[in-house]
């Protein structure tokens, strides 16, 4: 058992190896197709891959975030010791990995779809991997139809284009659909939208997403924040600005719009979310708020022809999605680490975290400084572009109302910063500091090598992406030279500003060198630090852990302060009303089946005359 | 050679039920009763390589006709007769154990579901369509025995109102055949072939539309009834939970099949005539109708056969609709979907059937954890379910795919989109009953199969469902493209 | 001539009418069994009209089994479960009277004008109409006995609409009907017999526990 | 050369400024008060002392202390003190990078607070967050105000932009001016909102996170933030009055440099001084709303800019 399942885990390992030089070499700009393969003779229905650049960031990711949680897993498969067939939790991962390899490589409608159900399916499936626990099913089964429904929509979209087209072919579509009449272009639009977004959680369509992500096993989790969430990305910018070059000016100001909405608004969410996974989730939505908020702006500018300010907010969405997949990925793996030690991820029965499992914890502290866009790490990088571009759109824009609106995205990128450092300090601080406010939180013991290695190869990654994200960044923006007009890879606002080679090393080492150099001078000075301990300060009274701040208590002042963007607007004024409103309806229609022969066999006549009446008008209108 | 056949698939069944009557020991029935199956699916499976390799072709004085669309229908018919056919075996066995059934009882069972098979054989061979209604009809008569064998008061009550329904339903079917073969009788003199299919898909666009259409909206409505169209499915439920599991296997995999192949006979007839729009428009509007209406009942059903139920009045809307688009591609994508649902749920049917008799109960909150209860049943539950509701890589997405895609292009958007947020729908209630009984922790303890007879046969249509998704063997795929063609009417 | 097929035709409308509001289901029996006699007769006469020897032999069959074997067989299932059961209707005679008044019309309106062979194109509308009525019997009728006679008049109904349009079907075809009709009747009569011991009555209410 | 010449200064005056706000306060309020080298005296008193840690601290308690003043001089570096010429770190020296190590140091003090567990550090943590979610946009939006008009989102950029711009358009330098005095007040602690002199737990906000730090570490905090306070001026003379930062690197221009910070430092001292000397603390849950307008006024500057 144990034997195989390190084989799995290893194949797995080897697999994302291969995607990653996959995604490497289409950064290159290597692009080929294979296939095609008939599935059903004789129709639309082929299998065909085409590696294209605009996917070598994903796939990169992909195989980056796969090899993580593929390490991860060898030591974290003990936390599922008891189950039996824990091998088939390793196949769903490769799997899901491989699902989502071939909605990366899809070049045509079906093979997409293809991939896009198979990855759903799969990460339900894994989602509910610990189906005996109340409540999972519940979310498990609120996650697939959502994302049924918006592959739904996706089809739609698809098989308009196909209608129009009379091809499954991707690059068809690109070559074609900007001949669409507007309006049909605003409807795939709009479809894939709605689509896409369900799939990476914006706002109102993302409350499956904090349901989901905390209840799945954690390198899963890892993976759907990391990935799953940013293929929806990947096919939204293929059909908004691959194929229809950002198109109309509303489009753009639509997606911005969302995307501020549900990053302010997630953030806020994420401040007093009672879990740490369900706090990580909450992120994950204000993340991809932000990216969609750039690859608005990014479509607003194409469709006003300013071709280099688009392309600086599309390479800041990417960049951000790169640095995101990275931290994301680690912190869920920090989360399922807590999770593996204390069997419990509520902030009110954590504490003390970084007494009792340091290593694990000193880990977790890095990432952390990396999601809250704290430098030197890859989210201050990845932050500091999306900075850069907004501010020079808006100075570009100054003088009209699309300055504004760039404003106001501006406005929401320092907002979710900020709420961002709340929900970070919030917990890490009740979560890992102070005193254990459980036993489980006391007993608590530094998890296995395997998961900490990849705790620690992700904090390598971040902290080298954020130092040399200039590189990183040149090479992405050659994934972009698949955009309709080519343009200079490196906008000019970022050489000097986050891209200058220089900047993030040297304030690296000024910190690290001014830290170090105040803490020699001291020691020179003063001698060797002489302390002592003592019970910490309660007034005089007789101390013990529930006394110390509670996750909520730190949140308090914001539900006070902002009670609205608190509450869960679309639960309660859409998905609610709508649930009910289906459920009383199917009641009502179900009575139709009363058990009485009789009204059937009214029904059979009513049809019946009904039939005789139509054919007889139709053969008089013959 | 060929000729003989038709003649065997008819007689060895019919052979069959009458030895099953005779009071033998039960090793000895036992072995007729596969026998029997055996070598009727043989004889099927010769027959369908003749008309794989030579196309159709019409036997004893044109009183038989089989063409690839028949083709089809008759190998999925005897693929599930086969795999319903072993299962039965270990279920009755179970059910006499439990006393649910006598032995005399038991041998009835043989007897009429031998009966009940020879009777949609004949369906799917017969070029006259008079002979077509009266063996669907024979049909209805054979499996409400079947259904009505336990003899319990839901049971009696079911079969009632199958017998009812089914029988008023039909009896309009053949007003509209008494229509066509008058009508064609006025245009080309009296004869006695002026029923024949082979005829009347010569000749049909020469008759007064009118009429068509009246004969056809009669002709539809009547084996509507029987296929389980909304709004008149309302047997289907009650039949398909009071027979025995593999009786409903049966029903939902083959004779549903049969009845639909009533309707698309005559849609072949009437397509490339000017009474077409007609055709297109009431097949559209049904499929969609039977997957709205189907959508309530299986959101809130609590007993599980009758969920499985009104996913075939979902699956029958599906392939009507796919009718409706009424082009080749959707036509092919409908023969695959037809095959694949057949497959997949009978599968469904009968596992079901074990989980009734291992849990003792068929409502559905009883039903939990299967997977940890029953792993076998679970696995089997879970993957057909997956199949059915159309995830990857099985074959009925590719299939629903492909409809939508036709639906498309034959220039139906909204029909077509509406179609795919109804799919959506049931997706999500078909996966939500399926997955309240397949997760969760396990309200019985650890539980086994009584007999092999109920497991292995299961495999070999789940098997069918997985393979086809991904790989085609040639041969199959060309008799799909005949049927294809055949229904496009075509190859006439 | 004609005189004694309109004759025949009044009989018709008059059994089934009749059929339709009796008070015992006994005496619907053997209205019945009456109107299988007629049709009978009247196929016999088509057929010495039109030279036809299919037809003679279909008189005999529905002869031998509509005009004989049902109604016996409907018996002695009823003399199982109760020769004197009533027919109970589901709304007052009266209306039901108006209702079947209805379904004439009805017939008369949508019959298709196809150019019969034989016979005035009445006879058609008469099919029709015995068709609708067979399909009022069993959605007024509360008892599950009427409802197999409603159906074996709708049987009728569309054996006259095929001796009308086009002197009946191939001979094969009714072969088979009649051996449809004919277990449709046993099973008919065996199911109301066992629902009868298992529920003490045949009301269809006793039919309502399979529902949604 | 020039940027570490400045981060010296820096180091060297900050304990200064905050011994004169508190002596000129005194005065004001009509006492004799501490003289204004106190704070120097303090800190000698308490690098001296023994560190006392809570029995709850970890490794955080340890590192926080010396990792603040770090960041705090990185800050520093970013930040053009006497001269606007590009240093090496100047060179960027972005709003961006400068606020984010600023938060970092935020961060990393809320983090030293929670860590000994003490109720009044996450007492104090809820109130500094709340206010920070105001802060931080507020003064993003009104440097910014100040630089975007020539595209700058640097310090350099800024300055030049304050010293070209700001006399055309005075409404925008006024509007940035009142929005970051906002600012300062709070992220310096001061009254209106928070009460730098008292120790009493359940009012205090800055003080509470290091009420569990003591020695060497208590100093190296301390020092940190009036620092901190400092860098804020100094943030407030970029963006509004730029006058005295020399364009050249020769001696005079650097001294005019110094002597005009050093009196720009006092000015403002003097005016915070004022400022607490005649108010009085408001409740917590007012501030949001005096910070929201304060934003509001960043905002109206860059727009006030988009409309002029």
């Amino acid at each position: 058992m144990k034997t195989i399942h390190v084989l799995a885990t290893t194949l797995t390992a080897l697999l994302c190896a291969a995607i990653t030089a996959l995604g490497w070499a289409a950064l290159q700009g290597v692009s080929e197709m294979t296939g095609p393969y008939q599935v059903v003779p004789d129709s639309p229905l082929v299998i065909v891959f085409r590696i294209q650049p605009l996917a070598g960031l994903f796939l990169c990711l992909l195989g980056v975030s796969g090899m993580l949680s593929a390490v991860y897993a060898i030591g974290y498969h003990n936390e599922y010791r008891a189950r039996r067939y824990g091998i088939l939790l390793d196949l769903g991962i490769l799997a899901f990995i491989l699902a989502m390899a071939v909605v990366l490589l899809a070049a045509n409608v079906f093979t997409f779809m293809l991939g896009w159900e198979a990855m759903s399916v799969i990460s339900f499936l894994l989602v509910i991997y610990d189906h005996r626990k109340p409540g999972i099913l519940q979310s498990g089964l609120l996650y697939a139809i959502m994302t049924q429904i918006g592959s739904a929509f996706l089809l739609v979209a698809f098989l308009i284009l196909y209608a129009y087209t009379h091809s499954f072919d991707f690059a068809t579509f690109a070559a074609e659909a900007h001949t669409l009449p507007p309006v049909v272009q605003s409807v795939i639009f709009l479809c894939s939208l709605i689509g896409f977004s369900t799939k990476a959680g914006i706002m109102p369509l993302h409350i499956w997403l904090p349901r989901a992500h905390p209840i799945a096993p954690s390198h899963v989790s890892s993976l759907m924040s990391g990935v799953m969430i940013k293929t929806a990305l990947y096919g939204f910018l293929t059909v908004a600005i691959l194929w229809f070059g950002g198109g109309a000016m509303w489009w753009g100001v639509t997606v911005a719009c969302l995307g501020a909405i549900s990053a302010v608004a997630a953030a806020t969410l994420a401040t007093r979310a009672r879990g740490i996974k369900q706090i990580l989730a909450y992120s994950s939505i204000d993340n991809m708020g932000l990216i969609f908020l750039c690859t608005g702006i990014a479509m607003l500018e194409f469709s006003l022809h300013d071709i280099p300010l688009g392309m600086l907010a599309l390479l800041a969405a990417l960049w951000q999605t790169w640095n995101h997949g990275l931290f994301k990925t680690s912190l869920f793996h920090g989360a399922g680490a807590v999770l593996y030690a204390t069997h419990t991820d509520s902030l009110n029965r954590l504490g003390g975290l970084a007494r009792s499992m340091p290593k694990t914890s000193i880990a977790f502290f890095i990432l952390l400084l990396s999601w809250s866009a704290l430098p030197p790490f890859g989210g201050f990088s990845g932050e500091w572009v999306m900075f850069t571009a907004l501010a020079t759109a808006a100075a570009h824009h100054l003088h009209s109302p699309v300055g504004v609106l760039d404003v106001i995205a501006l406005l929401a990128l320092f907002f979710t910063a900020a709420l961002t450092a709340w929900a970070a300090i919030r917990l890490y601080g009740i979560g890992f500091l102070g005193q254990p406010r459980s036993d489980a939180a006391q007993d608590a013991r530094d998890v296995p090598r395997t998961m900490r290695i990849a705790l620690w190869i992700g904090v390598t990654l971040t902290l080298l992406s954020g130092l040399f994200g200039a590189s990183l960044i040149a090479r992405l923006a050659k994934a972009l030279s698949g955009i309709p007009e080519r343009v200079t890879p490196v906008p000019a606002a970022l050489t000097n500003g986050p891209l200058s080679s220089v900047t993030v090393p040297t304030v690296f080492a000024v910190i690290a060198g001014a830290t170090v150099a105040v803490w020699a001078l001291v020691r020179l000075a003063q001698g060797k630090t002489r302390t002592r301990t003592a019970p910490t300060w309660t007034c005089g009274g007789e101390r013990t852990p529930s006394m110390q701040y509670s996750g909520n208590g730190l949140s308090q002042p914001l539900e006070r302060a902002w009670p609205l963007v608190l509450t869960p607007l679309a639960m309660r004024f859409v998905y609610r009303p709508a649930y009910a409103s289906v459920v009383h309806s199917a009641t009502f229609f179900r009575k139709l089946q009363s058990g009485n022969v009789r009204s059937y066999l009214v029904y059979l006549f009513a049809t019946i005359v009904l039939l005789l009446v139509i054919a007889r008008v139709g053969g008089g209108v013959r | 050679m060929s000729a003989i056949w038709p003649f065997m698939i008819l007689a060895i069944p019919l052979v069959t039920a009458g030895a099953s009557l005779v009071p033998l020991s039960t090793r000895r029935r036992l072995a007729i009763h596969i026998m029997g199956l055996l070598a009727t699916s043989a004889s099927v499976f010769a027959l369908a390589a003749t008309v794989t390799a030579g196309g159709a072709m019409e036997t004893a004085s044109g009183f038989f006709f089989v063409d690839p669309l028949s083709a089809v229908l008759l190998l999925v018919v005897t693929l599930v007769t086969l795999i319903s056919g072993l299962h039965s075996i270990g279920y009755v066995r179970q059910d006499v154990a439990h006393g649910e059934l006598s032995v005399r009882q038991e041998r009835q069972y043989f007897a009429w579901f031998h009966a009940f098979t020879a009777t949609m054989y004949l369906v799917l061979m017969v070029n006259n369509l008079g002979i077509t209604w009266v063996a669907i009809e024979g049909t209805t008569v054979t499996s409400a025995f079947l259904v009505a064998i336990y003899r319990k008061a839901e049971a009696l009550e079911a079969a009632w109102k199958y017998l009812i329904l089914c029988s008023s339903g039909i009896a309009f079917a053949l007003l509209g055949l008494i229509f066509l073969y008058s009508s064609a009788q006025d245009v080309y003199g009296p004869g006695s072939n002026r029923l024949d299919f082979t005829f009347l898909a010569r000749t049909a666009h020469a008759l007064p539309t009118p009429l068509l259409l009246t004969s056809f909206a009669l002709i539809f409505v009547g084996y509507g009834t029987k296929v389980g169209l909304a709004p008149l499915h309302f047997w289907l439920p009650d039949a398909h939970s009071q027979a025995p599991s593999p009786v409903s296997a049966l029903l939902s995999g083959a004779l549903l099949n049969t009845a639909l192949y009533g309707i698309m006979r005559i849609v072949i007839l009437l397509l490339h005539t000017a009474s077409e729009p007609f055709v297109v428009h009431l097949s559209l509007v049904f499929g969609l109708l039977s997957l709205a209406v189907a959508f309530p009942f299986l959101l809130l059903q609590q007993d599980i056969k009758r969920m499985l139920a009104f996913s075939s009045v979902e699956q029958m809307g599906i392939l009507l609709f796919g009718i409706g688009v009424g082009t080749e591609a959707s036509f092919f994508a409908v023969i695959l979907q037809l095959f694949n649902h057949a497959m997949t749920k009978s599968t469904l049917f009968m596992t079901a059937g074990n989980l009734v008799q291992q849990y003792r109960t068929k409502q559905i909150p009883r039903i939990r954890g299967v997977l940890s209860a029953s792993p076998f049943s679970g696995t089997v539950l879970l993957v057909a379910g997956l199949a059915l509701v159309g995830a990857p890589p099985f074959a009925i997405f590719s299939s629903e795919l492909a409809i939508t895609a036709a639906g498309f292009a034959a220039g139906h958007p909204f029909t077509t989109a509406l179609f795919l947020l109804l799919l959506a729908a049931l997706f999500g209630a078909t996966l939500y009953q399926l997955g309240r009984m397949v997760f969760g922790t396990p309200t019985a303890v650890r539980m086994t199969h009584p007999s092999r007879w109920t497991t292995w046969p299961l495999l070999l249509p789940l098997a069918l469902a997985t393979v086809l998704g991904v790989w085609m063997p040639h041969p199959l795929s060309e008799l799909f493209q005949g049927a294809a063609r055949v229904m496009d009417g075509r190859l006439l | 001539m004609h005189v004694w097929l309109d004759i025949m035709m009044i009989a018709l409308i008059a059994s089934t009418s009749l059929l339709i509001s009796v008070r015992f289901i006994l005496s619907a029996v053997y209205w019945l069994a009456f109107q299988s006699l007629v049709l009978s007769v009247l196929t016999l006469v088509f057929g010495l009209a039109a030279h036809q020897s299919e037809l003679l032999w279909i008189a005999g069959l529905t002869l031998l089994i509509k005009a004989m074997l049902i109604p016996v067989i409907l018996r002695r299932a009823l003399a199982r479960i109760g020769l004197r059961r009533q027919a109970e209707l589901a709304l007052r005679r009266e209306t039901l009277i108006g209702g079947v008044i209805a379904m004439w019309l009805i017939g008369y309106y949508v019959t298709p004008a196809t150019p019969s062979l034989v016979g005035s194109h009445m006879f058609l509308s008469v099919a029709i109409g015995m068709l609708l009525s067979g399909v009022l019997v069993m959605i007024t009728h509360q008892k599950a006995m009427m409802q197999g006679i409603g159906l074996i008049v709708i049987e009728n109904g569309l054996f006259l609409a095929a001796l009308s349009t086009s002197l009946g079907m191939p001979l094969l075809v009714d072969v088979g009907i009649f051996m449809d009709v004919f277990v449709v009747v046993l099973l008919i009569a065996l199911l109301t017999v066992q629902i009868d011991e298992l529920f003490a009555s045949t009301h269809l209410a006793r039919l309502r526990r399979l529902r949604g | 050369m020039i940027s570490v010449s400045q981060v010296l200064l820096l180091l060297l005056i900050a304990p200064f400024v905050q011994g004169y706000v508190q002596w000129l306060k005194a005065r004001i309020q009509g006492r004799r008060g501490p003289s204004p080298l106190r704070p120097w005296r303090d800190l000698r008193k308490q690098f001296a002392k023994e560190v006392v840690l809570s029995d709850a601290a970890s490794w955080i308690s340890r590192l926080v202390p010396y990792l603040s003043l770090g960041l705090v001089l990185g800050a520093a570096a970013c930040l053009p003190v006497l001269s606007g010429l590009p240093g090496p770190l100047l060179a960027s020296g972005s709003i961006f990078l400068f606020l984010s190590l600023l938060a970092f140091s935020r961060l990393s003090l809320l983090l030293l607070g929670l860590d000994s567990g003490s109720a009044f550090a996450g007492m104090g943590a809820g109130r500094d967050l709340l206010f920070s979610l105001l802060v931080e946009p507020t003064i993003f939006v009104s440097l910014l105000a100040v630089g975007l008009p020539t595209g700058a989102t640097a310090f350099p950029g800024i300055l030049r932009a304050a010293t070209v711009n700001a006399p055309q358009n005075p409404a925008v330098a006024s509007l940035a001016l009142v929005a970051i005095t906002g600012v300062i007040l709070v992220e310096t602690g001061r009254l209106p909102v928070d009460n730098p002199d008292t120790h009493l737990e359940l009012t205090m906000v800055h003080e509470s996170f290091l009420l569990e730090s003591s020695g060497r570490y208590l100093a190296l905090l301390t020092w940190s933030a009036q620092i901190r306070q400092v860098l804020w001026y100094t943030v407030l003379f970029d963006a509004c009055c730029p006058w005295g930062i020399s364009d050249m690197d020769t001696g005079a221009g650097l001294s005019i440099a110094i002597l005009s910070f050093v009196l720009k430092v006092l000015l403002a001292g003097s005016a915070v001084a004022l400022i607490e000397g005649v108010s009085a603390k408001w409740r917590i849950f007012a501030v949001p709303r005096y910070l929201t307008f304060a934003l509001a006024l960043a905002v109206a500057a860059m727009l006030a800019d988009a409309i002029l």
